[in-house]
């Protein structure tokens, strides 16, 4: 639990301080599309009134969208209820998030590692999904995925350049 | 899912006037594309100039639209800001449609 | 591929001919819900011309439902069209069946080994789904799955007792 | 989905008119069960007797049928054929149900 003070740090960092205090806020997001969707435009005001840049704020929003958008539709298919609960850190390196829900596990226990959908092929065989872990892997550092007490815990940096 | 239709010399063009194509609206997407287009003819433009962010549901939903024009019409992809570009960039998608900046680009004005 | 003689073997084994000769039938099966419930009902129908047993004829059923409605629902959930190739042989120690669909790979490229949901809980959390892959472990005996080709392979066995 | 309804002395039993309760029609179940439920007192009754085959998309479909009742009404079942048996045997869920093999066992008559 960071203090107040690391709360409030300066959005950007000044050549005299060069580590970023750190910034940190936590979501708890109902099991349902819009719901997502209202928390990733949450999500896209913190990152940028803390300073991150477009690109950065995009590539979150991006990778965000398909981790909790496929927990809505995988990890808790079956229940009428639920939350995920997501936690966002801004360090030194990037934004570091911890994601949690009380879903089913990941087959295999392990993040799925998908090769993207093949686009050479026919019109009628086009993919029309199966992309979502395979943009996380891309735009995604040091993801871990663990298994405990009957939940779903995964762990990933969205780095700033 | 509020999409508008106008004519032009050679296309069909379809305007999303929303700000997002994502999972709570992409099966909505492809239906109201479906009555949109359904008497359309061989050419239809997908503006997305409004359109500021897609996930792959989204992304899935566009590429469901153009497959169920059949083979005999093609659907254009119009003014994606630099997140919906990116999506289409990092899922390879951008080699599937012609994709223009602006409607002048696409011929479609 | 067995021969004419072998695909018109008597349905029991007789005391005299301890090994059952082979039985073998192939179907396709559309991309769709009722396409499955359908090639149940064609199954259950020909294993049971076979001579195989209401228990075990009870187990394929239950066993390929769960396969199937998978292969639907996962492995070729973003597609409208497909099929599922399901070839089923008869031998000696049981129904060996052969499964394979053009759809995304299994996550992790493993056959999920999933514990059954818990049902030690409050009404509200019961689960609603989750019990497939569980259920095919415990029916099915040498389950091996493999990703070929842009395809997915599965074969198994459910044994005759 | 064929489900038929009738009243007993203190049970409101609702039979499964199908053979199958499966992935092709498990939302549907759900569905129709909560329209013929609503005004149900705090005892229902699901007779399975003609089903002859459920997969573990009817099964959740059933709990769900169960857990909209909410937490102040029952649901027991009914007269279960040997394979639709073995599959709540599998999962475990026999034991999160009363079931009975007729509905006189079950007081229902
Ligand atoms: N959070 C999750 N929990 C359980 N299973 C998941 C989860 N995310 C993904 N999966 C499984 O991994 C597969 C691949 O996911 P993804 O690449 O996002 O494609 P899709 O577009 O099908 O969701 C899914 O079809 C699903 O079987
Ligand atoms: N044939 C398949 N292809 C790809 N993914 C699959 C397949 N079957 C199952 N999965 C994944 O494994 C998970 C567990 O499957 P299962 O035990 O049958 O539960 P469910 O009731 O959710 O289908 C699914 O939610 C899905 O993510």
């Amino acid at each position: 639990m960071p203090s107040n003070a690391a709360r409030r740090a300066p959005s950007r960092p000044s050549s005299d301080r060069p580590y970023m205090a750190e910034t940190q806020f936590s979501l708890r997001i109902p099991n349902r599309p819009k719901a997502v969707r209202r928390a990733l435009v949450e999500i896209c005001g913190r990152t940028d009134a803390s300073g991150s840049g477009p690109d950065t704020v995009g590539r979150i929003e991006i990778t965000l969208a398909e981790v909790l958008n496929n927990v809505v539709e995988h990890a808790l298919r079956h229940e009428e209820e639920g939350e995920i609960h997501l936690t966002a850190t801004r360090k030194n390196d990037g934004w570091h998030f911890d994601i949690r829900d009380g879903g089913v596990a990941m087959p295999g226990g392990i993040v799925p590692h998908p090769d993207l959908p093949g686009n050479n092929c026919p019109l009628e065989n086009l993919p029309e999904g199966g992309f979502g872990w395979a943009i996380v892997n891309t735009l995604a550092r040091d993801l871990h995925y663990r298994r405990r007490a009957g939940g779903n815990h995964l762990t990933f940096v969205i780095p700033e350049h | 899912m509020n999409l508008s239709r106008h004519e032009t010399a050679d296309a069909c063009v379809i305007s999303v006037n929303e700000t997002r194509i994502d999972a709570a609206v992409a099966i909505q997407f492809k239906d109201r594309m479906r009555d949109k287009t359904e008497d359309a003819g061989a050419r239809i433009v997908l503006d997305l100039g409004q359109v500021e962010f897609i996930d792959s549901s989204g992304l899935g939903a566009i590429v469901a639209a153009m497959k169920q024009l059949g083979p005999d019409r093609r659907l254009d992809l119009v003014a994606l800001n630099p997140n919906v570009d990116k999506v289409f960039r990092l899922t390879r998608m951008d080699s599937v449609f012609r994709i223009f900046d602006t409607l002048e680009d696409a011929g479609a004005l």
